[in-house]
């Protein structure tokens, strides 16, 4: 099956799915809702993504972004699930019991960007100290430790 | 009279061991940085051949640190421990015949049972580092060191029985040139135990640096680590002495003074072997080296004892 | 050595196993003897250790060690490129063979010294700047209004922000010269008894007059308009030059000892073989003087004109007969722009463009279409020429057929038609398709050769042609070209002049000048940088305003512009430390603070401070660096007694290679610092 | 150097809560700390074990001592400044990181590559390759005691590294792949260097393996220790080595091919068991296949431009997202960029292939003694550099 292929299955699955569906560099891209995340993850597994690539999340200001990118071998091609979160209520849900491999993916997210997932069944700090206060990759962190650029530059 | 020559004796023996010891280190450096495609030392003295002289200074004036944790008066003696048995053992080697240090009786066994004391002493100074991976490496030892008394005593036993004597004297005048090949399978087994015995590679289970990062001797420092050190050398140089009397026959064919360079020349052989395989084996798991010694070498022994005997009503 | 074996495959499963029973013993006692084997074999070899770190000094060029600058603002001067014609060649080979000609000069065709003009301006030595300038660029003052400036396209200050503004630097320069022109301007003394005759003023004979006249011989020019300056004068539209300008500057040089003769057409008044028996040598500069026009029908029709002809009337008359007329121009290089141009001063109602290309292949320089979009001429692209539609001998309209593609697949000029057929309206049609030489009447009489084209046979190298002692140069070698192009020319003929009047051989030495092979850089995004950095922007008319009459666009920079304008100047390759602060911008860990002092003829570099402790040794400081005056030393061993000693300040980066501070090799050591042994080795 | 974690007096062994079916059984555990700094971590790693005898009932690695931030230091640089930061990820890898940033930017900015760049690309990182595995190899060497077998991986490495510094004068951190090329052309002489490395290679690499993976004792140590399924391997994420080990037949130099990869006729060494030997002997199988890739590609090697012509140096790509994996030598080594238009970059993320790799180790090492922890974890080669960012 080819990712164009997937959108027409998707489509037909989903139809309210499909206008959030689109092709960059090859790559499928999803952006769904946050209370569908978890779903949306499941079928998409069910699809044949058996391999979850990479969790990350962009602060945006006032939401979080997100990204998963689940990667299909059968299909030889690659998919990003984005879904997007107020900043006042960092809280989504944890694929780490479709995928494993979420489980450390999500701590990192976690750890870095103070991003709770439900379900999750270890989520601590883990590239960080466990003592350590913010979460260093959102936007307003603010550390006395960063180094500013001079002026000129 | 004879403690003041027993002293004398001993005094001997620890400065062949620590002169050995630095020769021998000298001689390992180079010979790994060979099979290592380096040069070893090369600054200091010819080929480097200094040193190690550099080097004793150097320890000597290292810091002696003492964990805090630790349990202070053991931790400081042990090295002293583990390096007394080894001292002690060499002194019943003969290196022509009729010539040995001191003239035992029961020689053999006493080379054979006098370095296990160096396990009580391993043990302690593991337990008294107060440090896990100490202790673990203290605990490998101790199983390790004792298992290998068996094949190698019995490897040494067929010997032994040829000669029918305990004596090393008897042993080395009673030396005939086809030993050699009948008790090869002997000799392999007591170069393998040895090994273990001594803790090197590819035995080198306690210490293993890259588990327990040198193991028992791992909180040592300065002096008190080279006297661990210099009880592996001094054990090796022991073991490929022993070996090269009892199995090679010492001196033979030679004589006198030419003999002895023999010996040593034969000695030298068998530790560049145990360096040589130091360097090219990978290091066994503790299961597995166990069951290597109680489930091949152990029978493997007996049945080198058994054909000895077999073969001796013939003689 | 290790066997080479040649027969290697990768298996199916990498996981192998023993075989069961005794084969399997067997296989493990010889992996055990095998790696026995392996080992004694490996410690025969020789061991591979690098004696450290001795050998190591002179591992590789691009070793990324401490940085250094090899010179700073004040210290050093950078080297001016000025000589005149033979030497001139080798100075620009040397440099460009060291990797140190600035991408100006390299990519100049005339390779003028844009460098060093910046630097006499920032100087405020502006006189000199404009003779430097001469010596390679005859005319400054007017290429300094009509280039198309290829330094500028190849200026490294394009992937920073934007280029020095060289052309109109060379304008500025001009007007400054202009005030004390009579005090400077002195004739060059003759010192050689040989003189040579010049056929022609345009920019290429001037060239060459001057370059003979420096190298001591007389020379004569002859001229058959009545004003001199060939092309430039007849068909460069006034509103990009003003004549005042030209005639100025051509009278500099006849102050500096050539003999002009204007209104003297060579060839009919005087004979060309008469030249020859007066001269020793003579030179055919006459340039291109007719336009070609197309012999598709109703091309003989009233109103089809010629783009020379319309120019020369534009220029000579003021007037070209087309007020109130619709002009239909067919062409899309840089004469047809002009001449479209020059149609709307003369009053037409409505300008047409149509080239041939498509909008983004036009020849002529993207500034000039835009230019002439403002001033209000409608461009049709992408259409041929297909019939001049006629009634009662007049012209009432042009025919054009769609063009697909105009070069084929390897670049050739091969337009291909497609079926679609227009139709524009107009009064006037104007073919600027090109333009050729017309030298029946000039070379009669003589042996010259002409090819069966009406073309003159010139050698393309050393400009000589079919007759001993007689050359050429200019577009009537070239073909159409640009004027610093024809500048190029002149150098070239005037270098083989002077070698045949000295009996030298012509070909020796004389590598071909580097093609300039300069990367092109779009512009780089410049929101961020800040306004006095940026180029000054060259003040020009209203679009409204100046559509109407022949006054000059462009009005010229200020002096305090041109000041600043110089001092942007990175000076490429000079070696010299400029403070342009690329490099603390470009540290990715802020390790390099530099401070300069800015103020004309006084710059200097206060403060440059490279922090090793925070240097990553990544090496885009030195990669950025224009001037090559940061370079890395091959210094990798560095250790400091103390932190403050790891911030390299000028002082210490301007210090010779193996002498700074990490290794103290110059015996300048911090206290304690031991020396290292490979030093006295 | 290790220490107790427990606070005991007794001072190896600490009571711990029950564990298991039976919850009136008391076992005594010992905790051992291997690292944050211990030969066989590799980095900086620590792995806190919870051993019954030698046996680990219990491991879990504590991860981020090397964490510098490195995606948020990026947030403040421009696109060029972060191609150094990037050589700092893998530092046995710089090139990868290197290129998968590249890739990422030019994805981002729209950059053509010249061809020859790509070539030289994919010359460099297939002699990264081989370094980066001689690395692994090598520390398998290391963890199992046979120290010789890492000097001889260590003196192949070292001709690489050779060949990296005469080709950009660092022996690590090479900042060598740029957004729109490679920073300089090869010099001179390097492709015949090149050459006479890659035809010794292969075999030398076989030699190394005679005298490491085929030992007795070596398989003994390697074989069915830290077993992984082909099922756990896809479930866990992990990729290169580890997961072909286990027989996840997946490379993306094959399987989501990118630069000039498709050009090149090269095979996927597969393991069966998914144990350490197999992702060792992968390793050595893939080096040899590098070779091959280096061959051809120095064969098709045209003379052009290494870098994209009219690229500022400031670049400041349109607003958007993109992501670019490449396979490095630890697995899928993707960079996620968001941009906001700006000469800066937005958000970096590095899918880094290690830490996902490194994930399964409590999984692996569960049952195995701590003789066997190391060699698991040295199996699967991670480089803190990568794993902490």
């Amino acid at each position: 099956m080819k990712i164009e292929d997937l959108r027409e299955h998707l489509c037909g699955i989903y139809p309210d799915l499909c206008p959030l569906f689109s092709i960059e560099f090859g790559d499928g891209v999803l952006c769904v809702s946050h209370e569908r995340l978890h779903q949306a993850a499941s079928d998409l597994k069910d699809l044949g993504f058996d391999r979850l690539g990479m969790v990350t999340a962009v602060d945006y200001g006032e939401e979080f972004e997100l990204v998963y990118r689940l990667q299909s071998r059968a299909m030889h091609a690659g998919i990003f699930l984005k879904a997007r979160i107020k900043r006042e209520t960092p809280v989504i849900a944890s694929v780490c019991d479709l995928w494993p491999a979420a489980n450390w993916q999500e701590r990192e997210v976690f750890d870095l960007f103070g991003i709770t997932f439900d379900g999750h069944p270890d989520l601590r700090r883990i590239l960080l100290t466990d003592d350590w206060v913010g979460y260093p990759l959102r936007k307003d962190y603010e550390d006395d430790r960063i180094i500013r650029r001079p002026d000129y530059i | 009279m004879t403690l003041l020559w027993g002293f004398l004796w001993g005094v001997a023996s620890v400065a062949t061991i620590a002169g050995g010891a630095i020769l021998g280190v000298w001689w390992e450096r180079k010979v790994s940085a060979r099979i290592q495609m380096r040069y070893g030392p090369q600054q200091i003295g010819p080929y480097g051949s200094l040193q190690m002289i550099a080097d004793v200074p150097k320890l000597l004036f290292k810091e002696d640190i003492v964990p805090d944790l630790a349990d202070k008066a053991v931790f400081k003696l042990a090295p002293l421990f583990v390096f007394g048995p080894v001292a002690t053992s060499m002194v019943v080697i003969p290196f022509a015949a009729g010539w040995a240090p001191v003239d035992m009786s029961v020689g053999i066994l006493f080379f054979l049972a006098v370095p296990s004391i160096e396990v009580i002493a391993i043990l302690l100074s593991a337990w008294a580092s107060h440090n896990t991976l100490s202790t673990i490496g203290g605990l490998r030892a101790t199983a390790q060191m004792i298992s290998y008394e068996i094949p190698r005593s019995l490897a040494v036993l067929s010997v032994v029985l040829l000669a029918g004597s305990l004596r090393p004297l008897d042993v080395l005048s009673a030396w005939q040139w086809w030993w050699a090949p009948l008790t090869f399978v002997g000799f392999v087994i007591y170069f393998i135990a040895s090994i273990a015995e001594m803790n090197r590679g590819p035995f080198d289970i306690p210490e293993a640096d890259s588990e327990l990062v040198a193991g028992y001797f791992a909180d040592y420092s300065g002096m008190r680590w080279a006297s661990f050190m210099m009880a592996e050398y001094g054990s090796m140089i022991a073991a490929s002495l022993f070996g090269a009397v009892v199995f090679f026959g010492g001196g033979w064919p030679l004589s006198g003074a030419a003999g002895v360079v023999l010996l040593v020349i034969k000695t030298v052989l068998i530790m560049t072997a145990v360096m040589w395989v130091k360097w090219t084996f990978p290091r066994p798991r503790q299961d597995q080296l166990m069951s290597f010694c109680w489930k091949v070498l152990t029978p493997l022994a007996l049945l080198q004892l058994v054909i000895v005997g077999a073969v001796l009503p013939w003689l | 050595m290790v066997v080479i074996r040649k027969d290697i495959t990768t298996p199916a499963s990498v996981s192998n196993e023993y075989s069961p029973g005794v084969k399997g013993f067997l296989e493990k006692v010889h992996s055990l003897v095998n790696g026995l084997g392996i080992t004694a074999r490996i410690s025969t070899e020789k061991p591979i250790t690098i004696r450290y770190p001795a050998e190591k000094w002179t591992v590789s060029p691009r070793w990324r060690g401490a940085l250094r600058l090899r010179g700073v603002l004040g210290h050093d001067e950078i080297p001016l490129i000025r000589d005149a014609s033979t030497a001139y060649n080798a100075v620009i080979d040397d440099l460009y063979n060291g990797e140190r000609l600035p991408p100006c000069v390299g990519n100049c065709p005339a390779n003028v010294d844009a460098r060093g003009q910046g630097f006499l301006i920032a100087e405020d030595r502006i006189p000199e700047a404009y003779e430097l300038v001469r010596d390679r660029n005859i005319l400054p003052g007017v290429l300094g209004r009509i280039c198309h400036h290829p330094c500028e396209t190849a200026c490294r200050r394009n992937f920073y922000d934007e280029p020095v503004a060289i052309r109109p630097l060379h304008r500025f320069a001009y007007e400054e010269f202009r005030k004390v022109a009579s005090e400077r301007l002195r004739p060059l003394p003759i010192t050689q008894e040989k003189s040579v005759a010049i056929v022609g003023s345009g920019p290429s004979g001037l060239t060459a007059a001057y370059d003979l006249m420096k190298a001591g011989y007389r020379c004569v020019m002859y001229e058959r308009e009545e004003r001199p300056g060939g092309a430039l004068n007849s068909g460069v539209p006034a509103y990009r030059l003003p004549r005042d300008v030209l005639y100025d500057e051509i009278d500099g040089i006849v102050a500096l000892g050539l003999e002009l003769h204007c209104g003297i057409e060579v060839g009919k008044g005087k004979p060309l073989g008469a030249l020859q028996r007066e001269h020793d040598a003579v030179l055919l500069a006459v340039g291109l003087q007719t336009s070609r026009i197309l012999p598709i029908p109703g091309a003989g029709a009233d109103g089809v004109v010629g783009a020379l002809e319309f120019l020369w009337a534009a220029n000579h008359k003021g007037e070209t007969g087309v007020r109130g007329k619709r002009v239909f121009v067919i062409g899309g290089g840089n004469v047809a722009v002009d001449v479209a141009r020059c149609a709307l001063r003369t009053g037409a109602s409505e300008v047409r463009l149509a080239s041939l290309e498509s909008e983004e292949e036009m020849p002529a320089h993207p500034w000039e279409i835009e230019e002439a979009l403002d001033e209000g001429v409608i461009a049709t692209c992408s259409v041929g020429p297909e019939e001049v539609l006629v009634k009662h001998g007049a012209v009432t309209g042009m025919r054009m057929r769609e063009c697909l593609s105009v070069f084929d697949e390897t670049g050739r000029f091969s337009p291909k038609y497609g079926e679609g057929l227009s139709d524009f309206p107009c009064d006037v049609v104007v073919f600027s398709i090109g333009q050729a030489a017309r030298l029946d009447t000039l070379i009669a009489g003589t042996e010259v050769l002409v090819s069966g084209r009406g073309q003159l046979v010139v050698d393309g190298s050393q400009f000589t042609t079919s007759t001993p002692g007689v050359f050429a140069c200019g577009e009537v070698v070239t073909g159409p070209g640009s004027a610093i192009g024809s500048i190029a020319t002149g150098h070239e003929a005037a270098t083989s002049i002077i070698r045949f009047l000295q009996g030298a051989p012509l070909s020796e030495n004389r590598t071909p000048r580097p093609v300039p092979v300069y990367a092109k850089y779009a512009v780089a995004d410049v929101s961020s940088v800040e306004r006095s950095r940026l180029r000054s922007v060259m003040p020009m008319t209203k679009p409204e305003e100046r559509a109407k009459d022949f006054r000059q666009v462009e009005l010229g920079l200020t002096h305090q512009e041109a000041m600043m304008e110089a001092a942007r100047c990175l000076r490429c390759q000079s070696e010299v430390c400029v403070g342009c602060t690329f490099c603390a911008r470009t540290c990715p860990d802020y390790a390099i603070h530099v401070e300069r002092v800015d103020d004309p003829g006084g710059r200097c570099l206060t403060r440059y401070d490279l922090d090793l402790s925070k240097c990553a040794f990544c090496g885009l400081c030195a990669e950025q660096c224009p001037t090559n005056a940061l370079t890395h030393t091959g210094q990798y061993e560095l250790s400091f007694f103390h932190r403050d000693l790891m911030i390299f300040d000028k002082g210490e980066m301007l210090r010779s290679g193996d002498g700074t501070r990490a290794t103290g090799r110059d015996g300048i050591m911090p206290p304690g610092c031991p020396v290292p042994r490979w030093r006295e080795r | 150097m290790t220490q107790t974690s427990t606070s005991d007096v007794t001072p190896d062994t600490a009571e711990t809560q029950p564990t298991g079916t039976e919850p009136t059984e008391t076992v005594m555990e010992t905790v051992v700390n291997i690292g944050p700094s211990h030969p066989s971590t590799h980095g900086v790693c620590r792995v806190v074990v919870h051993l019954d005898g030698e046996v680990i009932t219990h491991c879990e690695p504590i991860i981020g001592h090397l964490h510098r931030g490195i995606e948020k230091m990026a947030e403040n640089r421009t696109y060029l400044q972060v191609v150094p930061l990037t050589d700092r990820l893998d530092y046995v890898g710089s090139m990868y990181a290197n290129w998968a940033y590249c890739r990422a930017v030019e994805r981002l900015a729209g950059i053509r590559v010249p061809e020859r760049a790509e070539y030289i690309r994919v010359i460099v990182c297939e002699l990264q390759r081989i370094a980066s595995h001689m690395m692994g190899i090598g520390s398998t060497g290391a963890d199992t005691g046979a120290f010789t077998a890492f000097m001889y991986t260590f003196a192949q490495r070292e001709k690489v590294v050779e060949l990296f510094e005469l080709l950009c004068g660092a022996r690590l951190t090479y900042n060598y792949v740029r957004p729109g090329g490679v920073s300089r052309d090869l010099p001179d002489g390097w492709v015949e260097q090149c050459r006479a490395f890659t035809a010794q290679h292969p075999s030398a690499m076989l030699e190394i393996d005679d005298l490491l993976l085929g030992n007795v004792i070596a398989r003994a140590r390697l074989k069915g220790v830290g077993v992984l399924t082909q099922v756990d391997a896809v479930a866990w994420g992990t990729s290169g080595p580890i997961a072909r080990g286990s027989g996840v037949d997946w490379d993306l130099r094959r399987d989501d091919p990118y630069s000039v990869y498709p050009r090149f006729d090269f095979s996927v060494p597969l393991g069966d068991n998914g144990d350490s030997y197999d992702r060792a002997r992968v390793r050595v199988w893939e080096c040899v296949e590098s070779c091959r890739i280096i061959n051809q590609a120095l064969d098709q090697l045209e003379p052009g431009s290494v870098q994209a012509e009219g690229l500022p140096r400031l670049l400041a790509p349109r607003p958007g997202d993109a992501y670019d994996h490449i396979e490095s030598a630890r697995g899928s080594l993707g960079v996620y960029l968001v941009s906001d238009g700006s000469p800066r970059l937005y958000r970096m993320k590095v899918r880094s292939p290690a830490f996902c790799n490194l994930a399964v180790l409590p999984l692996l090492a569960k049952g195995h003694t701590l003789s066997d922890l190391v060699v698991i974890l040295g199996s699967l080669d991670p480089v803190f550099g990568e794993v902490d960012r």
